[in-house]
């Protein structure tokens, strides 16, 4: 079975900080891993190959740097992972269309040959769009499901069991397919570091884009379907209220107040 | 034998007039003397094993 | 009765923004500067992290003599003298301390200089980057130290443990207010090992952020737990915080004198019960686990070997060692004093270094001695996911004894 | 003769630049960030310390970052020194002209490690203990191991072409580099090996550019990665100390000693009498020996279980066969594992005239010489440095010589030959530099009297050293031709400017 999982290289989202004077986001300095969902679709698909046999593939769109995030999800069990080098994208549009994105890495599925099933974490951690799987999914003319929260292979097929709200829906879908999966679905394992280090330098293919027949100019002039207008910091405030009187009092009090305050 | 160092509690130690006039000696007490021999030697042991799995010992 | 000395009288002497630095502390930086080889380095936890010898040993003895030289004004350095865990990792390692500390009866002693520094500067009202953090903390445990002698014991309320005797556990406020699973759990360790004990009712204030910040404060507090203690009837005091048992064995002694009483740490007091056979550890435990030596021991107070007896005596423990040298090495990211407040981030990525490392000896547990350690790692383990749970040994050693904690 | 170059000034808005590439946090201007960064472990004149002292401290990540740095500093003609551990005793790492500090302690992964292919590939900044640590798990060795072993860093080492106290049984740093990136003064990034194979031992394509790129003190770019030979971790380590009642008397020992064909014996090291009456104020680490004991060898030996036992026995009857004494296990083994750390202490400065203790820096001043020419060196060394002792007592201090087998994978032939001198740099002043310089210059000119190289370990770019060096050791066209090499690399004379007197590519008529 031939797996691709497509994967990105982010920011530690819990270390981002905002500069207080500026406002801007502190991104540099900030330690890099492999998207937290992403992981989890690196997992299954290790798992798969582990009983199934067959080979993985990693794909990412990103600086160089990722190579350090590619080389963890390849001491996870993959096989070959490439690199896109979209450093000189991030003068276009800071934060990156994941149509856009999808539309890269399906051009570099469509290059690497035909896959029996294709990856994707539900979201990414930085962006959140949710969209990058679907949309893979549509260029690529595959049928697919999202927010997988368990998978079974069968042969031809794959059973899906997908989460929504407080939904969970079953599908049953032919295979080559693209699938989104969520965080339920497995622990992903921790390579230990030598594991890391012992990866083969040679199984990390950086490309660049005119490797997939792709300028900047092209995307730059392609339509941006979603692109980020402003951020701004969630502020919040502690009231620190302190109800006095007996524990019964102090308790009823607070009930009433947290009810005048729509929270309960 | 040694030119100035003497012995204190079973260590060699610097004559303490040798450390008056342009650098002096601190408080330091004979328990935290013992402690920083014992770390050393702690220590010692350490960096052998850093280059071989043992250190074999002379012949007879 | 272990108590280690090492002081430098000319330390107390405060430094001043625009006074020149005195010859003596010119001459002590240069002994380490005079090295540059900076064996200090690489055993830092803080560098090892950002790669910058600014922060290290070397860093803030060759910046503090760049001041005497008139390259440098002491107010820049006040972010500088920020990063340092006080691990004591550098001043141990310094050749000048584990080669010649020894023969020449001086050694190189980085924590002590790293607090004098933080405390003059803020005498000078010299005051870095998130320093408000600091005095919150300053102001909690003065909360915690003007509560009720109830409030105070809240962490034992059921233990009915009495207010004197020869034998007193030593509870300070992070113990008695935050962390209280590791006291509760070495008060009934000792109370099923039949020790009488008693838990005085209001010490003084031990805080290293009080230390570094009002000396004079810190040391009226440290005469009043003298006191407290003495007024007690201790003769022997078990400490369950090795952040205080540096102060009650290197600290106090060097400005009140010899104590009137044996300190004694839980771990080599319940390695000697367990030895005696008053402690008996009949439950299997079956986990796999190592142990994760608090800079304040294995660096500080030459205590290793305690904490691993009692580990190898559990019954059912797989056991894989990190020796302690090695361990000069780690840091749990809390740091003695106020490193985690003044630097929260970098705190979080020592502790995740560190958890990375028992991870990756294939063990589920990290044992713990001592209380911050626990408490710094519980938050980072949650925080990192990385499935290595945190936990105080005491904790499995009531495990062991049947105990219910 | 004047320099056609002027450098730029680092203003604000190539800070802002420079801020862009690495990140806000990785630039420092503030003073006592770059005063720390402006020496090396090589005497530094104290009382000249801002002239030393660079203007900004630069911490990259990663190659891209470098060869950014690189195309800024060469665009604005801005003086860049690459700092590696900074423990050199060659002042490689020491600015000349200001500017820049390249400090590549950042770039410390281990990048791969070949269990098939027998090699590691590292970023410059990782260093030989991390490395080992890591490497030890796997049961593999990188065998490089300089006084500075648990600091010094990869970049470092190879930058300075290191030199390895185990080097006979292990090889040196320029032996033990299969292939490197390297980013040169322009910002452009190479790859130099043996021919074009990442982990080649061998090869007889192209020039052999990858040496040209070893030992360069920073005068030739950056190097960013480095794939590095690794060997077995080895089975067991055998330390044996013997003690002469003199120099002389070990000194034809040890003759016997590294010709004897031991493939095992990693280190001959002759501590002459000097060395000994310096080691007897030393520590309790030294065992008391009768004072019959004037002169030392430390031996060490490496390698499998069986051919170490068999080797340690025939090391023994050359040893007893000239009447050496074997000073015992706990000397021989706590001496050697304290060999990086020991024989250094500041502390141990004295002033000649009252013993008291004047805290020193510790200076080596070493060459490579031939075993037939020993004797002379150490008598006329000594007495160079007497003189200069008497004259300025309580300043310099005589620690006495040490000579090292100094060959890579064999003992033979020759030796880094050192004097360690301690030096009071608290003291120093206009004069006592200008005798401290003039002492290094008679003490190179030795070396050239006897043909041999003025270092084998610290670089020949100090001052004092380095007008012997260029003027008189490689007089024979030498020095032109790494003049048209350094100015074809930096046409702007940016990367560590002044070092190895290199201006002269630049200068006028």
């Amino acid at each position: 079975m031939r797996i691709a999982v497509c994967m990105k290289h982010v920011v530690d989202t819990t270390e981002v900080r905002i500069d207080k004077n500026s406002g801007e986001l502190i991104l540099s300095g900030i330690p890099t891993k492999i998207s937290d969902y992403d992981k989890n679709a690196i997992e299954e698909a290790v798992r798969i190959k582990e009983k199934n046999g067959g080979e993985i593939t990693l794909i990412t769109v990103g600086p160089r740097d990722a190579f350090k995030t590619v080389k963890e999800a390849l001491a996870m069990g993959c096989d070959v992972g490439y690199i896109i080098l979209g450093d000189m994208l991030y003068d276009i549009a800071k934060f990156l269309d994941p149509i856009t994105i999808a539309e890269i890495l399906s051009k570099a599925i469509q290059k690497l040959g035909s896959f029996d099933l294709i990856f994707c974490g539900e979201v990414s951690e930085d962006g959140y769009n949710a969209q990058v799987g679907p949309a893979l999914a549509e260029l690529l003319g595959l049928p697919h499901a999202a927010y997988a929260s368990s998978l079974e292979v069968e042969d031809n097929l794959i059973k899906v069991e997908s989460m929504y709200e407080d939904t969970i829906e079953t599908f049953e879908i032919q295979l080559p397919a693209v699938v989104t999966v969520n965080r339920l679905i497995n622990t992903p394992r921790l390579p230990t570091l030598i594991q890391v280090m012992k990866v083969p330098k040679n199984k990390i293919i950086y490309w660049d884009l005119d490797e997939l027949d792709l300028s900047v100019e092209e995307i730059k002039n392609s339509k941006i379907y979603t692109s980020l207008k402003e951020y701004h910091e969630m502020k919040v405030e502690r009231k620190s209220i302190i109800f006095e009187g007996e524990a019964e009092d102090a308790v009823s009090k607070l009930i009433k107040r947290l009810k005048e305050e729509g929270l309960l | 034998m040694v030119r100035h160092a003497i012995i204190k509690y079973g260590h060699f130690m610097v004559d303490p007039d040798d450390m008056q006039d342009v650098i002096r000696q601190q408080e330091l007490n004979e328990e935290e003397i013992e402690r920083i021999v014992k770390y050393r030697w702690m220590y010692l042991d350490w960096m052998h094993k850093r280059f071989a799995d043992k250190v074999v010992k002379p012949p007879e | 009765m272990v108590e280690l000395l090492s002081y430098k009288k000319f330390y107390d002497e405060p430094l001043k923004k625009d006074e020149p630095v005195s010859e003596e502390i010119t001459k002590d930086c240069y002994t380490v500067f005079a090295c540059r080889h900076k064996f200090c380095r690489e055993v830092c936890p803080v560098y090892q992290e950002l790669r910058n010898e600014s922060y290290t040993s070397y860093g803030f003895h060759a910046a503090l003599l760049s001041v005497s030289r008139g390259i440098e004004s002491l107010g820049n350095m006040k972010e500088t003298i920020t990063y340092c865990l006080e691990c004591g990792a550098c001043e141990l390692r310094c050749p000048n301390t584990l080669f010649g500390g020894d023969f020449y009866k001086r050694r190189t002693t980085t924590v002590d200089l790293v607090r004098k520094i933080r405390r003059d500067l803020i005498a000078e009202n010299e005051k870095p980057n998130n320093w408000g953090e600091v005095e919150k903390k300053i102001d909690q445990y003065k909360k915690y130290y003007n509560s009720s002698p109830e409030e105070i014991r809240q962490w034992a309320k059921d233990l009915e443990i009495p207010t004197t005797g020869d034998t007193i556990l030593f509870v300070d406020y992070f113990t008695a207010f935050q962390e209280t699973v590791t006291v509760r759990t070495a008060a009934q360790i000792l109370m099923k090992a039949g020790v009488k004990f008693g838990v005085i009712e209001r010490p003084g204030l031990t805080l290293g952020e009080l230390y570094e910040t009002n000396f004079d404060e810190w040391l009226a507090h440290a005469k009043e737990t003298i006191e407290a203690l003495k007024s007690a009837g201790a003769k022997t005091v078990i400490v369950v915080n090795p952040h205080e048992y540096v102060y009650l064995t290197r600290e106090y002694p060097k400005y009140m004198g010899s104590l009137p009483f044996n300190v004694i740490f839980i771990t080599e007091y319940v390695a000697k019960l367990i030895e005696n056979k008053k402690i008996k550890l009949t439950t299997e435990v079956d986990i796999k686990a190592t142990y994760h030596d608090p800079c304040a021991l294995n660096k500080f107070s030459g205590i290793w070997e305690s904490p691993r007896k009692i580990i190898e005596s559990i019954p059912g423990l797989e056991y894989t060692d990190e020796d302690p040298v090695s361990q000069w090495y780690n840091c749990c990211g809390n740091g003695i004093a106020s490193f985690k407040e003044l630097h929260p981030e970098l705190s979080y990525r020592i502790g995740t270094s560190r958890l990375r490392k028992a991870a990756d000896l294939g063990v589920q547990y990290l044992l713990l001695g001592c209380p911050h350690c626990k408490d710094q790692l519980s938050e980072v383990q949650t925080k990192s996911k990385i499935n290595v749970e945190p936990i105080h040994l005491l904790e499995i050693v009531a495990k062991a004894m049947g105990l219910e904690v | 003769m004047t320099s056609i170059l002027k450098y730029g000034t680092i203003d604000d808005k190539i800070l802002e630049e420079l801020r862009a590439i690495v990140g806000d946090e990785n630039v420092f201007t503030e003073p006592h960030h770059r005063a720390i960064r402006a020496s090396v472990p090589a005497p530094f004149p104290l009382h000249k310390w801002s002239e030393h002292t660079p203007d900004v401290v630069v911490l990259p990540g990663s190659t891209q970052e470098v060869s950014e740095v690189l195309k800024i500093s060469n665009k604005y003609k801005i003086p860049v020194v690459p700092r590696g551990g900074a423990t050199g005793l060659a002042d490689g790492a020491m600015p000349l002209r200001k500017g820049i500090i390249l400090d590549i302690k950042r770039m410390c992964e281990i990048l791969e490690i070949d269990e098939v292919d027998r090699t590691v590939t590292v970023q410059p900044g990782i260093n030989m203990q991390e490395l080992n640590r890591v490497l030890e798990k796997l049961g593999l060795w990188f065998p490089d191991d300089p006084a500075s072993y648990p600091v010094a860093v990869v970049g470092g080492r190879v930058g300075t072409g290191g030199w390895s106290l185990v080097g006979a049984f292990g090889g040196h740093v320029p032996d033990l580099v299969l292939s490197m990136e390297v980013v040169l003064p322009t910002g452009d990034i190479i790859r130099v090996g043996n021919g074009g194979g990442r982990k080649i031992r061998k090869s007889s394509v192209g020039y052999r550019l990858k040496d040209l790129f070893i030992g360069h003190q920073g005068t030739l770019g950056v190097v960013t990665e480095i794939t590095l030979d690794v060997f077995p971790r080895p089975e067991v380590e055998f330390p044996a100390f013997f003690g002469y009642n003199s120099f002389e008397h070990a000194y034809e020992n040890a003759f016997k000693m590294t010709t004897s064909g031991l493939r095992t014996l990693g280190a001959v090291v002759i501590f002459d009498e000097e060395k000994v009456e310096y080691l007897r104020r030393d520590d309790e680490a030294y065992i008391p020996q009768p004072k019959s004991i004037k002169s030392i060898i430390a031996t060490v030996m490496y390698g499998t279980e069986a051919e170490v036992e068999g080797a340690k026995k025939r090391l023994f009857e050359i040893a007893e066969k000239d009447g050496a004494i074997y000073l015992g296990e706990e000397l021989s083994e706590g001496d050697w594992a304290s060999r990086h750390d020991r024989y250094a202490l500041p502390l141990h400065g004295r002033r000649r005239s009252d013993w008291q203790v004047v805290p020193m820096t510790w200076h080596c001043e070493d060459a490579a010489i031939n075993h037939s020419q020993l004797p002379y060196v150490r008598k006329r060394w000594h007495e160079i440095a007497s003189r200069y002792i008497e004259q300025y007592d309580g300043v310099f201090d005589d620690w006495g010589m040490f000579m090292y087998s100094n060959p890579p994978f064999r003992p033979w032939g020759d030796y880094l030959t050192e004097i360690d001198i301690g030096i009071n740099e608290l003291a120093l002043d206009e004069e006592t530099w200008e005798a401290w310089v003039n002492m290094k210059r008679e003490i190179a000119e030795v070396v050239i009297e006897v043909e041999g190289s003025i270092s084998a370990c610290h670089g020949g770019t100090r001052e004092g050293d380095v007008e012997v060096c260029v003027r008189q050791e490689l007089k024979d066209g030498q020095f032109e031709l790494m003049k048209k090499i350094k100015k074809m690399l930096d046409p702007n004379n940016i990367m560590n400017p002044g070092k190895y007197m290199l201006d002269e590519a630049y200068q006028e008529g």
